[in-house]
């Protein structure tokens, strides 16, 4: 028995390289080496997917890209997969950042959504309105005038020129609202200031991280769903039926988690370990 | 003392109540002002505070290799990288006029600001973030321990998480966490009666138990559902989750209310350093 | 492959591996891509603000192109601008479609005080700017969290929750279980964060309850930062492994291969020098 | 006053308002009397009680342990600027610990990352050696600054306790990512850890890895108490009061959504709660 306490004990205290080590490879080998594990949809992305679903064809949408790069590949497969699904229903999509690097992030996504596969017509089909700087007043500006905010899009053509920026004046216009957000501003500030005061639905695909500070709002019902960090980008995926970078992550990030809960309980043995041979002496 | 202290105070208590009871007021005039130009203003003062932070930054760094403090030459670097991200801001567009006007460049494929986001800034920030996988790792091994049962809770809640929620999550059959249920229950029960004999019989009978029940319904994976990984962890994600989550909500909430009321009405005045 | 991509792949491989190199131990690499982090981001975010808000949105209003004559005051002001910057100030004024409105003086002159307060001797200039995001702030915010945050969520509890129509018991669907869940862990959780009272008694024990709900929330919390920190290392990889390929040179491998041998070599110095223990890495582990 | 005014305003017709926003508008005053009305009753000398909080025991105990093992307390102030109401915070909390450290004559050890907050970790640790009667023992180098940067400075307070090996280490503040390092190396020293913090997403790792943590509110709660300032303690006083009446609307709408959903009887209150 002691021989396997000491190994236990050993292995709690080997240098922690070796653990950055292990998580490397767990993450890297499934990456190279898929396993295709089946992807299931949970009740949050599934009412998500219906919200869109049930829009009538030609809906107008608003859709706000709050992350930067250091979160991409969480949120930038949810941009992707719901540009992809309102596209593919025909609906007229606006696109506006608050956060300054969100435009890239949308420049990115409407290039090779847009674009590159449905081929659809800038100006009338989408729109990237672009970045302006003040969080909650930029919202507070939207739901307000956004003609007011937005004089120009993100390439300097002033909004009058655009034929479906015609029928937009204020958030009110909009038939629904999908942000996709890493922190503030972000889904909070659109709750807050947009959704509540006027009642248009809304729905968030967020970073794991933030999952917490919204869930309140789902269950609530002052959101409809929410697409939760890389696992919920990979169920909308599936729900689309049209597999992206989420899908091919999810093994690793099986592999991975595993790999940590199985981290904590050999500490917790160690630990144990540890705490009885100090009690005896 | 008029101007640094009073002025500002008075500031913050006029543009505070206008926004607030802003709200309530349905005047065309009034709703346009704290509408769209209010708003503006708010927006251009957090473009040149984003200038403000940026330019005290780099200041902080030239101070830094003026003085030749410790680590100075790393100063450069910095100063060197702010001067290049303003080249590419401001002076050198990379592509013609015909392609992206300023203004248009720091978005427009192809220029050299692009460039700079695209292998400079954004590998980085990325980079800086995923480090933290690394860390989660370790402290998962080296600090998380069951010391109470608070702690239990919340690391079997996190695991339950964890696992239920990626794919892996719904391979694993309920049947295998009932069998490991029995025998944490085994470790349990062997911990405060101290016979290995009661132990070892808690833990025949809970298997055979286990057991005949798979037998007889066939070991279906998802079934019973609150054996389930996906379905435990849908559970406490929705509802007891969220019951927490509520009332720290709440709390946030409560706070910024009476924050923001005490900022108006004058009594908290730490932004002007008090 | 255009040269530009080459070229960007390269650095971005150095600087993601010359990051990632801070595992092994505090480098000259990781301190090099560091700061040039925090130099270029701070130049990014310049820029971006500038280029988004205020030269569209205020010089644009100061300036219009739509009232453009050259005979008046501002235009003449105007005019001197743009012969020091033609970029920002384009001939003939800033054309993003708005109309004058000098009132718009205010928030620049607010905006020049800020930056200011550089100057040491005025820095308290930056409080009236500062003040006025500050007031509009709590204005927005306490109707905001108020709405949000404190009534949606007493609207969201306060629901039927004996409405037997619904199951008594089930997991993942709404029942009569689930609702009571939920109203009694929003208040107990809530009485934990009563304090003036001291928690004995009933009151003890809702907290008590109350603190288990929050330790719920907290683990969830914890499962899903976990998550999100591993899909990020899962994006950097699968970078990595782009720029690894033949493409890019293998400018991962190369990268790699550099870095890990000058580290390895550095230690490798370090092990026959330890046998002299000096001060000086003391203090310089201090500084890092 | 106002509700006599308002009642006025509204009688003759009320122009301009926004009639669907009136509970809000009734709950902001009435939320903002409770508020003024508690901090006004502190000022005026009213004491209120505040119940203990058992991490701030467990602050004298670490001290205690430190003064027997002959070892330095560790104090992180978190690493945000002086704007950050988490950061006050923690410089309260620590001229509480200061003035511990003197009567036990510890050593402290104060690693900073902001020159604000060195400037005002310094005062405050000053004061507390003062009012203890022990000017001597405080020198300035007890608080110093290591640098802005994020992971530069988690790195360099890890250094200071793989070296020093504190017996105790005291998280409090606006905690990120590098909440994680700093608790996981505190916890392989050994050290008795202590932290308070009201980031949302942190709080967990501290749970898990420290002794005690003070959790959001408390953490406020706790260096109000400490401070003693009226105008703090009645800001906890009156969000009491105001959690108190949030729980009693609770209970009320759910009977009444009970009563109104199974009987019909009474009216939907979920509509007065929805503004639009």
């Amino acid at each position: 028995m002691t021989n396997i306490e000491n190994i236990f004990l050993k292995i709690g205290s080997i240098d922690r390289r070796w653990i950055f080590i292990i998580i490397a490879l767990v993450v890297v080998v499934p990456l190279l080496v898929p396993i295709g594990l089946p992807i299931r949809a949970t009740d949050t992305s599934k009412s998500v997917y219906d919200a869109v679903e049930a829009l009538p064809r030609g809906s107008k949408v608003l859709l706000s890209i709050e992350y930067s790069p250091s979160t991409k590949p969480e949120n930038h497969p949810m941009a992707i997969s719901m540009m992809r699904h309102l596209f593919r229903n025909n609906h007229k999509v606006y696109v506006t950042c608050l956060w300054p690097d969100g435009q890239f992030m949308a420049q990115d996504a409407l290039n090779q959504v847009a674009v590159g596969e449905f081929d659809k017509k800038y100006g009338e089909d989408y729109v990237l309105l672009g970045y302006r700087p003040g969080g909650e007043a930029v919202v507070k500006g939207i739901v307000s005038n956004i003609r007011k905010l937005f004089s120009v899009d993100a390439r300097q053509t002033k909004v009058d020129d655009i034929p479906m920026m015609d029928e937009i004046t204020n958030f009110k216009d909009f038939d629904f609202l999908f942000s996709a957000s890493a922190g503030y501003p972000g889904t909070i500030e659109w709750v807050q200031y947009a959704a509540d005061p006027t009642g248009v639905p809304m729905s968030s695909g967020v970073t794991s991280i933030q999952v917490n500070e919204v869930m309140p709002y789902v269950q609530s019902g002052q959101m409809v769903g929410v697409l939760a960090g890389m696992p919920g980008a990979a169920e909308y995926e599936s729900l689309i039926g049209q597999k992206g970078s989420a899908t091919s992550g999810m093994d690793a990030q099986s592999v991975a988690h595993l790999v940590i809960v199985l981290f904590i309980v050999l500490g917790n043995i160690s630990y144990f370990i540890d705490r009885k041979r100090s009690r005896k002496y | 003392m008029f101007w640094k202290r009073q002025v500002p105070i008075f500031i913050v208590a006029l543009i505070g109540s206008i926004t607030l009871f802003g709200w309530f007021i349905d005047q065309p005039d009034v709703k346009e002002f704290i509408g769209d130009d209010a708003t503006q203003w708010f927006d251009v003062l957090a473009s040149f505070a984003i200038i403000l932070g940026a330019l005290n930054l780099i200041k902080l760094q030239i101070q830094k290799v003026l003085y030749q403090k410790p680590g100075w030459q790393y100063s450069v670097i910095a100063v060197l990288g702010f001067i290049f991200a303003i080249v590419a801001g401001f002076f050198v567009k990379g592509v013609d006029d015909s392609v992206a006007q300023w203004g248009a460049h720091v978005t427009s494929d192809g220029t050299l600001f692009k460039w700079m986001f695209d292998y400079v800034f954004s590998p980085m920030s990325a980079t800086m973030f995923s480090l933290l996988a690394f860390f989660v790792a370790s402290a998962s091994y080296r600090a998380f321990r069951i010391r109470n049962f608070e702690a239990t809770l919340l690391l079997v809640s996190g695991i339950i998480i964890m696992v239920g929620r990626v794919p892996i999550g719904g391979v694993i059959s309920s049947w295998f966490i009932m069998y490991l249920i029995v025998l944490g229950l085994g470790i349990y029960v062997n911990s405060i009666k101290k016979d290995t004999k009661v132990t070892f019989v808690f833990v025949a009978v809970g298997v055979s138990l286990v057991t005949i029940g798979g037998i007889i319904s066939g070991w279906p994976v998802d079934q019973p559902g609150i054996f389930y990984l996906p379905s435990i962890q849908e559970w406490i994600y929705y509802y007891p989750n969220v019951a927490g989550a509520r009332a720290i909500m709440i709390g946030i909430g409560l706070g910024i209310f009476a924050t923001s009321i005490r900022y108006i009405l004058g009594i908290e005045r730490s932004y002007i350093g008090e | 492959m255009e040269f530009s991509a080459l070229l960007g792949a390269w650095v971005a491989s150095f600087l993601t591996i010359g990051i990632f190199s801070y595992l092994y131990k505090d480098n000259p690499f990781y301190k090099i891509a560091e700061h040039l982090f925090v130099g270029v981001s701070a130049g990014y975010l310049l820029s971006l603000g500038f280029w988004t808000q205020l030269q569209p949105n205020l010089f644009g209003r100061l300036f219009p192109a739509k009232h453009y004559d050259p005979d008046t005051i501002t235009y003449t002001i105007y005019n001197v601008l743009s012969f020091f910057s033609s970029s920002i100030f384009p001939e003939g004024g800033i054309d993003k479609g708005h109309d004058q409105h000098l009132i718009y003086l205010i928030p620049l002159i607010l905006g020049i005080m800020m930056l200011m307060s550089l100057i040491p001797s005025f820095s308290w200039m930056a409080r009236w700017g500062i003040a006025y995001v500050v007031g509009m702030a709590a204005g927005l915010k306490a109707y905001g969290y108020l709405n949000s945050n404190v009534i949606g969520q007493i609207k969201g509890t306060a629901v039927n929750i004996f409405d037997f129509s619904l199951p008594i018991f089930s997991l993942s669907s709404p029942s009569v279980f689930n609702n009571l869940i939920i109203f009694v862990g929003t208040i107990c959780g809530l009485l934990y964060f009563y304090f003036s009272k001291e928690h004995k008694g009933l009151l003890g024990k809702a907290s008590k309850i109350g603190i288990y709900f929050l330790m719920i929330s907290f683990g969830a919390s914890f499962g899903f930062a976990v998550m999100g920190r591993i899909s990020l290392l899962i994006g950097r990889f699968t970078d990595l492994i782009t720029f690894s390929g033949s493409d890019y040179n293998y400018a991962t491998f190369w990268v790699l291969i550099l870095i890990v041998g000058v580290l390895g070599y550095a230690a490798f110095q370090d092990k026959e020098k330890e046998t002299v223990p000096s001060d000086d890495s003391d203090v310089l582990t201090e500084e890092e | 006053m106002v509700i006599f005014a308002f009642a006025i305003y509204w009688l003759l017709g009320h122009p301009y308002f926004v009639t669907d926003r009136i509970v809000m508008l009734f709950s902001i005053l009435s939320l903002s009397a409770t508020l003024i009305y508690y901090t006004r009753a502190a000022e005026r000398g009213e004491e209120f009680y505040l119940r203990p909080i058992p991490a701030l025991k467990a602050v004298e105990e670490a001290v205690g342990r430190s003064t027997e093992m002959g070892r330095p307390i560790l104090y992180v102030p978190g690493i945000q600027d002086m704007d950050q109401v988490e950061t006050v915070a923690g410089v309260v909390v620590l001229g509480h610990v200061a003035k511990m450290t003197a009567r036990y004559e510890t050593s402290l050890n104060v690693p900073v990352s902001r020159s604000i907050v060195m400037k005002a970790a310094r005062e405050s640790c000053r004061d507390a050696y003062t009012v203890e009667g022990r000017p001597d023992m405080f020198n300035e180098d007890m608080v110093h600054y290591l640098t802005d940067d994020q992971f530069a400075y988690a790195a360099g307070v890890n250094g200071i306790m793989v070296r020093e090996k504190p017996a105790a280490c005291m998280y409090m503040g606006k905690f990120y990512a590098e909440s994680l390092i700093l608790a996981e190396t505190g916890n392989s020293i050994g050290a008795i850890q202590i932290a308070g913090t009201a980031s949302q997403a942190q709080i967990p790792f501290f749970v898990t890895a420290c002794d005690y943590t003070l959790i959001g509110e408390e953490f406020f709660a706790a260096s109000a108490y400490l401070s003693q300032k009226p105008e703090l303690i009645g800001g906890v006083k009156g969000q009491d009061m105001i959690k108190l009446a949030v729980i009693a609307v609770m209970v009320i709408s759910t009977i009444l959504m009970v009563l109104y959903e199974s009987t019909g009887f009474g009216f939907n209150i979920s509509e007065y709660l929805t503004i639009r």
